[in-house]
């Protein structure tokens, strides 16, 4: 009977969770989001059959042989074991991770590469680094550079290109996709898309020290045009981002929203793509600047 | 048993000043990096085995089969660790 | 001045000069108390000095319950910090510093000084064992272990606590992020109780292949020592691991070395490669001991034999080796690439098959018995469902595409609380129920004690159920504060509820220790639940030889045969039994340990090659130390049994 | 191949038998150190900064004596143990005592080594390779530092004492211990230097 209840604590824990659709998570709005809640919503599902079955036979035992609903003179057999039973417990569990390997494989796959329905398109490349506790966007086709906040068309690949200027961070739009590492001396790859227009929240989900729970950015999805409209307007009305004033912004602290002119990536490159030695002396020299 | 002369120790001294010179090679001859490796990685453990039982006696008590597990275990849990982290940080990046 | 400036706290708040008052009235009140009731030369005959397996386990299991409470405030300082939104209880200095403590205490000065008390105690008794195989080493890895969290622990008084995160990445833990000295407490503190926990897994390996009782195969052993077998032997392969990585972390600190900085070729992931290395055995080497007690304790209840023992054993022995496989899923998105990924996301789901065999066959055990719900077997009941939930998470964690979604959040933070709070710290509280008769002589409260096991049972869920949700919805972890527009404010509501659920519970055990010590009664048998395995054969509480005759053991459930189907266990008549002597080395060398860490800590380094000498020197004298321990005679030994209630035949 | 009659001294009492297998059960925490040290190596050896690579700074005849002293002292101790389970107490002595003198040497020799590296501006601080390098080597050698003390202390007890239980059983867990050192060795001779140098 007690049992019952923390029975029903969970299924409704589970029915919560599968009917909020509402969570960031569960609410995607690129393919690469939508890959994943797949995913999660699939394997809530499985995973949901496997605790009610452990339940429901955890129940019937408890009920059943309980001591008080037995004669006092029963002693309970004894039992090596099945090898029938022995066989069913351990081929279904296998069955079942063989199956969400392949799910976890290809889904991996998935998100690893072009966004699916975008693979035809150019994709824009943003280049996204934090410094503490900020975020920096370059746009080095556009050549913009915006801070704590990023513009994004819809209908258009992105590949974001992530590093930092200090501790490791996590860029993460949950709405768009999952997170990926932002590190000092390495590039990483994200690859993500906005089908519908909208404001999405961004943050960074990596521990980086004080200010981090605020460490967040905003992303706004529009469409092909008014993205061109803003770059054209920012082009005409921000200021040029120079090497002093970079410098000023990767000091710790917050700020708002900026907006610039050119990127920083002119005058301090990124580090390659996996460090190693021959890269590292790209490293040296933009620490040296 | 007990011999006077450590014939098994010699044999085992012989053999691995042997080994070293032939992984010595890999310094004085000219190989490829590939052929070069597989050397070494076979005088190493041959060597390393070499040592084991010739001269740390793990094989001759009772107790051997906990002691061989045990440096097995050892062995692949090193390999495994090397090679996963080299997999993880230096070979998975494409 | 600038010296003793790193003494100073780094955020100095009027909580934290409360507790250094408390801290200092404490001590002040231990010295006087031991030296008004004359207690000093007590307490280092008996304990101090004590090699006894027994009271080593005792003083461990002291710590860890101490250790709960410190870790346990952090909780509810955090849970209460973040029930409301823009809350100002604590500023983000002072809760980075909670969670990164209640990290390490919880894991290493609570969780593994539970499982190792539990192990010291109860594995020499199950296998029928005079002691453990090097009793003076056993000391050591106490003390060590002791002034690792004593050293640990006085940080938050003493030039400030770690705030990095339990994980401490760099370059976050580095100098150039981290100035104060907490993280290098981090480095020493964890070394030296790392030090302590790798000689225990010497120990009980050594102690469990070769000190058995006569016919006690391997395939004989009680669940329990298996469990604690293969737990050492992960702690023996894992510990090295932390050690190298927390050198290297040292030395970056202090030497200005480039292992994990951001320039000079350092390599930052390297750290949290090298941690997971070990962090994730370790979790194994938590979890293992954990379902030994749940092995132990349905089979007592169920009045039934453990099913599926040969499958229960195999798959630990599997999860020994996949537990090595697996620690790239703590770093899925580092962006190492879709195949490294998928190899790690493969083997870290096969793991689950294994834990599933474990679960089905405690189903198995009770069906068919004759199930008596104590408050050890509660625990155990409540176990299964809330670790199926958090085990199920787990899987779904481990499929790489989704946990880009999922790290970093508070739905990670609930799948491994709804491991390890129903895996580890449930079974710690059944095996103390369980075995306290053994330890203490009496019993521990029934009603009182399952109060508290339904308390800590809803706790569990109301606390970490809701971050499930308000993790998908977005909430990293970590975060010390998060606006109102967010709507987590609902979640972690509920969640601080269940953590006061669970704090009451605790301290509901806490006044059962005292309720029981004072009222229950101490005419209890020495086999009070009617068990089944070895320990229960001998007196309670235990004399200080175990077993006045060395049991014979040719059965799996032993003692079970003895009581039920009259098979002789005890054979023979008392002989001699050669006991290890006392000794005060361990603890000065810890003792040493302790100074050489703190002086490490502050960079004081006269203090700390003087600290260094003394403990080689400890070192010398135990080498040349002449130490054959005593005899205790039949005499001695026919006196004592007499005394405890006769010679059990 | 031994049964109870034929046990070598140092097997000969329970306690005995115990610390030689915890000590092999150490073996294989020491195993995975090394491994650790190998990994992160191998993982920090192109990582060179603004410093040195390793074949600029690595010569190949220090470390060839470094390996030939090794093994010799390794096969040095073979003997002593030997000698010990024949009973004879003085060529053990003198075995062992040759096996510290070239352990010494090894020391020296690596002492010269590292002060080479650091004229070469290869210092524990310059970057992430010589980090790791010397941290490899140097964990190493503090080994085989401690094995001096430990077998020094070992042999005034051998003096003292004579071939006892306790004494054998000591010397035969130093000289796995030294074993142990020199397959080490053989491993960071060939994956640290000749690999660096091919």
């Amino acid at each position: 009977m007690k049992m019952k209840w923390a029975f029903l604590t969970i299924v409704f824990t589970a029915f919560s969770i599968l009917s909020g659709c509402d969570l960031l998570v569960l609410d995607p709005k690129g393919p690469q989001a939508e890959t994943q809640a797949d995913v999660i919503k699939l394997s809530i599902g499985i995973m949901s059959v496997i605790v009610v079955v452990v339940f429901a036979i955890l129940i019937y035992i408890l009920v059943k042989y309980r001591a008080s609903k037995q004669p006092d003179d029963y002693e309970p057999p004894h039992i090596e074991g099945n090898p029938i039973v022995e066989t069913i417990i351990v081929a279904v569990p296998i069955l079942i991770v063989t199956f969400l390997s392949i799910v976890s494989v290809q889904s991996n796959y998935a998100v690893e590469s072009a966004p699916t329905g975008y693979e035809e398109k150019e994709p824009l490349v943003i280049y996204a680094s934090s410094s503490n506790w900020k975020w920096h966007f370059s746009y080095p086709e556009q050549d913009i550079e915006t801070v704590n906040y990023l513009y994004i068309p819809t209908d258009r690949p992105l590949e974001f290109r992530l590093y930092s200027y200090g501790p490791i961070t996590s860029f993460w739009i949950p709405q768009l996709g999952g997170q990926k590492y932002a590190m000092a001396d390495m590039i990483t790859t994200l690859h993500l898309a906005a089908d519908v227009p909208g404001e999405y929240m961004g943050r960074n989900a990596n521990f980086s020290g004080k200010g981090f729970a605020k460490n967040t950015f905003n992303v706004k999805a529009v469409s092909q045009d008014d993205f061109d409209e803003w770059v054209d307007e920012v082009k005409e009305t921000a200021d040029p981002i120079t090497e002093e004033r970079f410098d000023e912004l990767l000091e710790p602290g917050h700020l708002g929203q900026l907006t610039f002119n050119g990127t920083h990536l002119d005058f301090m490159p990124p580090p390659m793509k996996h460090g190693s030695s021959m890269e590292e002396g790209d490293h040296e020299e933009m620490n040296m600047e | 048993m007990k011999e006077l002369f450590p014939r098994k120790q010699l044999l085992g001294f012989v053999s691995s000043l042997i080994l070293t010179i032939v992984a010595l090679l890999v310094y004085f001859l000219d190989f490829s990096f590939t052929v070069g490796l597989t050397i070494l990685l076979i005088t190493a453990f041959t060597q390393a085995a070499l040592q084991l039982v010739v001269f740390m006696h793990a094989g001759e008590t009772k107790d051997r089969g906990a002691i061989y597990t045990n440096i097995y275990y050892g062995i692949i849990i090193a390999l495994l660790t090397i090679f996963g982290s080299l997999l993880a940080l230096a070979w998975g990046y494409v | 001045m600038e010296f003793f400036e790193r003494f100073a706290i780094p955020h100095p708040s009027p909580a934290i000069y409360a507790s250094m008052v408390a801290i200092g009235l404490t001590v002040i009140a231990i010295i006087v108390g031991l030296t008004y009731f004359k207690k000093w030369g007590y307490l280092w005959r008996e304990w101090i000095t004590t090699v006894d397996h027994k009271r080593i386990g005792i003083m461990y299991l002291i710590s860890a319950l101490l250790m709960l409470f410190r870790g346990g405030v952090d909780a509810i300082m955090m849970r209460a910090q973040l029930a409301v939104p823009e809350n100002t209880l604590l500023d983000s200095q002072h809760y980075n510093e909670i969670f990164s403590t209640h990290g390490v205490v919880m894991i290493i000065f609570m969780a593994m000084p539970f499982i190792i008390a539990l192990m010291n105690y109860i594995v020499p008794l199950q296998i029928g064992a005079r002691d453990v195989a090097f009793p003076r080493l056993n000391a050591l890895s106490f003390w060590l272990f002791f002034m690792g969290a004593m050293l640990f622990n006085i940080s938050f008084v003493i030039g400030g606590s770690p705030d990095a995160g339990w994980t401490s990445y760099f370059p976050l833990a580095g100098n150039e992020f981290s100035k104060s000295v907490g993280t290098n407490y981090y480095m020493i503190a964890i070394q030296i109780a790392g030090l302590g926990t790798l000689m225990t897994g010497i120990n009980f390996i050594a102690t469990i292949l070769k000190m058995r009782a006569p016919g006690m195969t391997l395939m004989k052993m009680p669940m329990f020592t298996w469990s604690a077998l293969i737990t050492n032997i992960i702690i023996v392969f894992a510990f090295p691991v932390l050690t190298v990585a927390l050198a290297m972390g040292t030395m970056d600190r202090l030497f200005a070395t480039h292992f994990f900085t951001t320039g000079n070729g350092g390599m930052d992931m390297l750290w949290a490669n090298l941690f997971w290395v070990w962090g994730h055995p370790e979790v194994y080497i938590l979890i293992l001991p954990a379902f030994g007690v749940y092995s132990e304790v349905i089979p007592t209840f169920a009045r039934r034999n453990l099913y599926g023992y040969r499958s229960m054993v195999w798959s630990m022995v599997i999860i020994c080796l996949l537990s090595f496989l697996v620690w790239v899923h703590h770093f899925f998105t580092m962006g190492q690439g879709a195949l490294v990924n998928s190899i790690f996301s493969i083997t870290t789901m096969a793991i689950a098959v294994p834990t599933g065999i474990k679960i089905f066959n405690w189903l198995f055990t009770l069906w068919k018995g004759k199930i008596r719900i104590t408050t050890p077997m509660l625990y155990s009941l409540l176990f299964i469902p809330i670790f199926t939930i958090g085990g199920v998470t787990g899987v779904m964690l481990a499929m790489s595409a989704a946990d880009y979604q999922y790290h970093n959040t508070m739905f990670l933070v609930a799948h491994f609380h709804l491991v390890i709070i129903p895996g580890v710290v449930f079974a710690m509280l059944a095996g103390l129920t369980y075995w306290w008769p053994k330890m203490f002589g009496f019993m521990l409260n029934e009603r009182i004690g399952k109060w508290a096991a339904w308390l800590i049972g809803i706790g569990t869920c109301v606390a970490f159920f809701p971050m499930f949700i308000s993790g998908l919805d977005g909430q990293a972890r970590r975060m010390f504060t998060y606006s109102e527009a967010t709507g987590f404010g609902i979640w972690n509501m509920i969640a601080f509820f269940g953590a006061i659920m669970l704090a009451v519970g605790f301290v509901l055990i806490v006044y059962n220790i005292y309720y029981s010590t004072r009222y229950a009664s101490r005419d209890i048998p020495a086999d009070p639940w009617d068990a089944r395995s070895l320990e229960w054969a001998t007196h309670s509480p235990v004399p200080e030889y175990n077993f006045a005759i060395t049991p014979d053991v040719n059965s799996r459930d032993a003692f079970w045969n003895h009581k039920k189907n009259n098979q002789k266990l005890f054979k023979g008549d008392y002989q001699e039994i050669h006991m290890p002597n006392n000794s005060g080395v361990p603890f000065i060398m810890s003792a040493l340990f302790f100074v050489f860490g703190f002086a490490m800590v502050f960079s004081v380094w006269i203090l700390a090659i003087i600290s260094a000498i003394g403990i080689f020197a400890c070192m010398g004298h135990r080498s040349l130390e002449k130490d054959h321990g005593h005899h205790l005679s039949v005499d001695h030994i026919k006196e004592t049994e007499e005394k405890l209630g006769g010679a059990n035949s | 191949m031994n049964n109870d009659q034929t046990q070598p001294l140092e097997y000969s009492t329970e306690q005995n038998n115990l610390n030689i297998l915890g000590f092999w059960i150490f073996i294989g925490a020491e195993i995975m150190l090394f491994a650790t040290l190998f990994a992160s190596y191998f993982l920090l050896e192109n990582r060179t900064g603004g410093g040195p690579a390793g074949e600029e700074i690595f010569t190949i005849s220090p470390v060839m004596l470094e390996t030939f002293i090794l093994l010799t002292s390794s096969f040095t101790i073979g003997l002593g143990v030997h000698a010990m389970r024949l009973g004879r107490q003085k060529a053990m002595q003198v075995f062992f005592t040759v096996t510290l003198l070239l352990g010494l040497a090894f020391i020296g020799l690596e002492i010269y080594e590292f002060t080479h590296y650091v004229h070469e501006g290869a210092a524990l601080q310059t970057s992430g390779f010589t980090s790791i390098l010397l941290t490899t080597l140097g964990t190493h050698g503090a080994h085989v530092t401690f094995g001096l003390f430990w077998g020094l202390f070992i042999l005034i007890q051998i003096k003292k004492r004579g071939l006892t239980p306790e004494t054998t059983n000591k010397s035969f867990i130093f000289s796995l211990y030294w074993h142990f050192l020199d397959v080490v060795w053989i491993f960071i001779f060939s994956f640290v230097y000749l690999k660096g140098m091919m």
